[in-house]
């Protein structure tokens, strides 16, 4: 239609797209999906550091970790807010969450098993995601750029703070550096799948790719990461867990092991190793939170009546 | 100077082992707000453990710091208040735990800012920003859950029966407490009660929850080393990295 | 050497992994038979980790102890199956578990009796005793439990979905297996799926209970120190002591 | 009456009372208190010690703990058996528990708090305990005689367990030994208190006595027990925490300090450290297992049907 070729000339030509302006139906569901499962993601990812803030080593490192954690929750809170400008609120994209009608990053499904994780988390896990989000700040709505921007701000911070706690173990004990090779072990293949599936077997690409809600393809995404990786991991002195790992002088890429993909489709299907924690861990928040956003609710509603009744007594 | 190591570690335990409790909640709070405020306070009290078991490590200056005070000292030998160690239970429990602990907390950082040692008082002011939000926010929540529904109200009433046992200890002074009182660094702590009797029973009118009746038998050791079952549990897991590797840098 | 040490480790790490999660029903059992049969299970399950803990320690001869490997290792170097780490859930959980675990058990133990390492034949023999009366009492409750109300059968129902890709780890052979197999000391554990499997299916078919369709990706890793959340938690608590008092003798 | 008189008279006689035969309703009454309250105190007891299981220091304690938990169950077992010839069943005893209306020990009001502690209840827990019943084994009621047979045997074992502990504690490590003279510290005066107010404020004694229910006073266990107690204390080196405590070489007792009553009636009340979390795990234990009995009762009824069809069938 005539409608959609203008609004697809506005995005080519660069112009954001703004919450009341019109957008092909297709654009928003793809963009209610994706934003809606990045802010899934944030929310969920607060479970696997969750996890090591009451053990974190010293009260610095705990004091950091909290501070990424909460940063995480503001995340969500951004991206929540800004699919809302989409007309779906808050708590739909919850039930979908929690019925698993909406997927959150498969990462989260794998365990945070020693405080080296903490590491691996900041610098592999967020690394890839700033990777992927980095493009988005230039995304075609006008909202979930804006998110993007004060994201992408803190993420790099984050994965700074990542890789000092690597670089900490990696430099500590033979004990601190076994666990930071572990863990590296672990979140090498994991962190390659936040990409997504190869080109060749992702679906949405094209589509996403013209209304600017994707920006760069996953496998070139991924070549980028492995790229700036391999050589932090050696500057750690760790061992990237791929045998068939060589850098091609000419291109300046380094070509690398395809991770497992069987795998990746089975901790999707839901039997990755705490895909049901995860999800029972929200499911349960939300359930038992009930009576206390009830309570909220229903004090705001009485105060409202309270203060009608106050402004008529006035009169 | 033992005295005074004493206290701050009074100080520095209570909001460690609160910012401990109050951590827990990390993703699983009722509502996202909720998570960041919950965070947010937890980082607030262990910053302002930093200090006061820095400063404790300072003034006994025997090569500790504040951390090892936090992760090689047992349970006999830490100095909290019995409040905040107990099990953080319901969103209900959390915040009532809260609102008693600020409305304590407020008050003393307060007339600490005048204490006669320059350092206290410094961290004092510091905290005292924090905590007077502390406050607004759990005062704040204990009237709205109170006077919410039937169901939130009968929660917050059952945690406040729950935890009015602990509060007495907040209020008695040892020679500890004395001789630094004497010595100008923090006021006596029966001196905070009438007005901490005075906020408490405003608010929790408010919120139409009722002050327990009579004098509960007041629970407390926690300021001398005399803890409830729980701290051992809460220790074990937070010391196990610096217990497991000794000497180990993070 | 190293695999049969492996192999011990993994042997008298699920033994006391599940003892312990077994010992945390103590004094909170659904009934007071349930309570002292909890406890003598536990009670057993240590006292096996004694004797498999105790000769790898041995065959290791670096003057480690089975109290050293219990309480001085961390989470990494454990080789306890994931089963046995879950937590204890429900008595339905803990009861399924212990089913499922059990009919493996009993049929390891039972073809350890014949090893080719003497030592291994008497600890199965010692241990065999007390894991069939634990297979018979599991199967039973199972049963009972399965066929006992809509309320029970549910409960054992959810408990079987949540731990069935946990036992998929039980079957599956590596290096140390193959090696130990080799050496005639255990055979391969693919060897007793089938068995189990058929117990398994007769129990809980007896029980009115469904087996879970289709072949559940099995969560391994735990034999080779690759381990769920949850074993950081447990070791935190497990070692505290030694942990936080080195070289003292209780 | 005179059926009153003959009883008595066979209790004077040192014969037993067994369940079939006639009693006074205030012996059967006093006897399902005092057996309904003892078996109480060993289900409770389970926990102050339960909670250190988890954490036993070495494999071996924690056997020895376990296997001493699982007896205090089995204590539980045969004095419940005994109160139900009585004509009370553990259910009812159970439901007057968790209503408050029946008590236990007070002494597992207290918490439990070091490692040295799972010495010291035994030492001087259990101690007090066996003070309190070697007598009993030849109290009036038949089955209660034999129960506190069997249980004595046993007891002294744990003592002799717990004092172990002490040794161990008393001359290990400086901590070690601070945690052990802490541990009597806080368990010396509520053992005392374990015999109950002195003589002269005691309730039901003198017709207990009379019926042989209760074989000494109070006051006489009380001194017996510090008379045995505290030269262990000296053995070990540690200090019994009483400044009055004197040795009277004529009388061979030693005079001592009386406990706080005051916090003794308040720990009655319910006010003690541990009260409320006690009596709420008991609760919590017996209504989280209302599904399992319940289970186990439809499947006994299932089964029974069965049986006599499979029985009449076969007629």
């Amino acid at each position: 239609t005539a409608q959609e070729r203008a609004f697809q000339d506005r995005i080519d030509a660069g112009e954001k797209i703004e919450p009341k302006e019109w957008m092909p139906e297709g654009y928003r569901k793809t963009l209610i999906r994706q934003m809606g499962q990045h802010a899934h993601s944030e929310i969920v990812g607060q479970l696997p550091e969750g996890n090591w803030i009451t053990r974190a080593p010293t009260l610095e490192r705990k004091a950091i970790l909290l501070a990424k954690v909460q940063d995480e929750a503001g995340h969500g809170l951004y991206l929540y807010s800004a699919a809302e400008t989409l007309g779906v609120t808050r708590d739909e994209l919850f039930e979908a969450l929690h019925s698993g009608k909406m997927k959150y990053s498969s990462i989260f499904n794998y365990p945070t098993l020693t405080w080296a994780d903490m590491g691996a988390v900041g610098w592999l896990v967020d690394g890839a995601a700033i990777m992927n989000q980095v493009p988005l700040q230039r995304t075609s709505y006008g909202p979930y750029s804006r998110a993007m921007i004060r994201i992408c701000k803190e993420e790099s911070f984050h994965q700074r703070q990542g890789y000092a706690i690597m670089m900490k173990m990696a430099a500590g004990t033979p004990e601190q550096k076994e666990m930071a090779q572990d863990a590296l072990n672990r979140f090498w293949y994991p962190a390659l799948m936040m990409f997504g599936p190869s080109d060749k077997d992702s679906v949405h690409s094209e589509q996403s790719m013209a209304w600017k809600i994707k920006m760069n393809t996953n496998d070139e995404l991924r070549q980028k990461f492995v790229n700036e990786t391999v050589p932090q991991a050696e500057l750690l002195g760790l061992t990237v867990p791929d045998e068939n790992l060589t850098y091609d002088e000419q291109t300046g890429d380094y070509s690398f092991s395809e991770p497992d993909w069987a795998e990746f489709f089975e901790v999707i299907k839901g039997n990755g190793p705490c895909n049901r924690e995860r999800l029972q861990a929200r499911r349960d928040a939300w359930s038992e939170g009930e009576w206390f956003r009830d309570g909220l609710t229903a004090y705001a509603e009485k105060s409202a009546k309270r203060r009608a009744a106050a402004a008529l007594a006035a009169e | 100077k033992p005295a005074f190591f004493d206290w701050l570690c009074r100080m520095g335990d209570t909001t460690l082992i609160l910012g401990h409790r109050t951590s827990e909640w990390c993703g699983h709070g009722p509502a996202l707000e909720e998570d960041i405020a919950q965070a947010n306070i937890a980082l607030d009290l262990i910053g302002h453990t930093q200090m006061w078991l820095g400063l404790a490590a300072e003034v006994e200056d025997e090569g500790r710091t504040a951390d090892t005070l936090a992760y090689l000292r047992d349970a006999m030998k830490f100095r909290n208040l019995l409040l905040v160690e107990l099990p953080k239970g319901d969103m209900a429990v959390t915040i009532m735990r809260q609102f008693l602990f600020d409305a304590w907390h407020h008050d003393y950082l307060g007339k600490l800012t005048g204490s006669s040692s320059p350092r206290v008082a410094e961290i004092a002011a510091k905290a005292l920003k924090e905590v007077t939000y502390h406050l607004e926010r759990s005062s704040d929540l204990v009237v709205r859950l109170g006077d919410g529904t039937d169901a939130s109200r009968r929660r917050m009433q059952d945690a406040l029966e729950l935890l009015w046992p602990y509060t007495g200890e907040m209020f008695v002074s040892d020679e500890v407490d004395r001789a630094i009182a004497e010595a100008g660094i923090a006021p006596l702590v029966e001196d905070l009660h009438a007005d901490w009797t005075e906020t408490v029973t405003e608010i929790l009118k408010e919120a139409t929850l009722e002050l327990p009746s009579g004098t509960a038998y007041a629970q407390k050791g926690g300021r001398t080393g005399r803890h409830t079952e729980h701290l051992g549990f809460v220790l074990a897991e937070m010391q196990f990295l610096q217990r497991a590797y000794p000497g180990a840098s993070w």
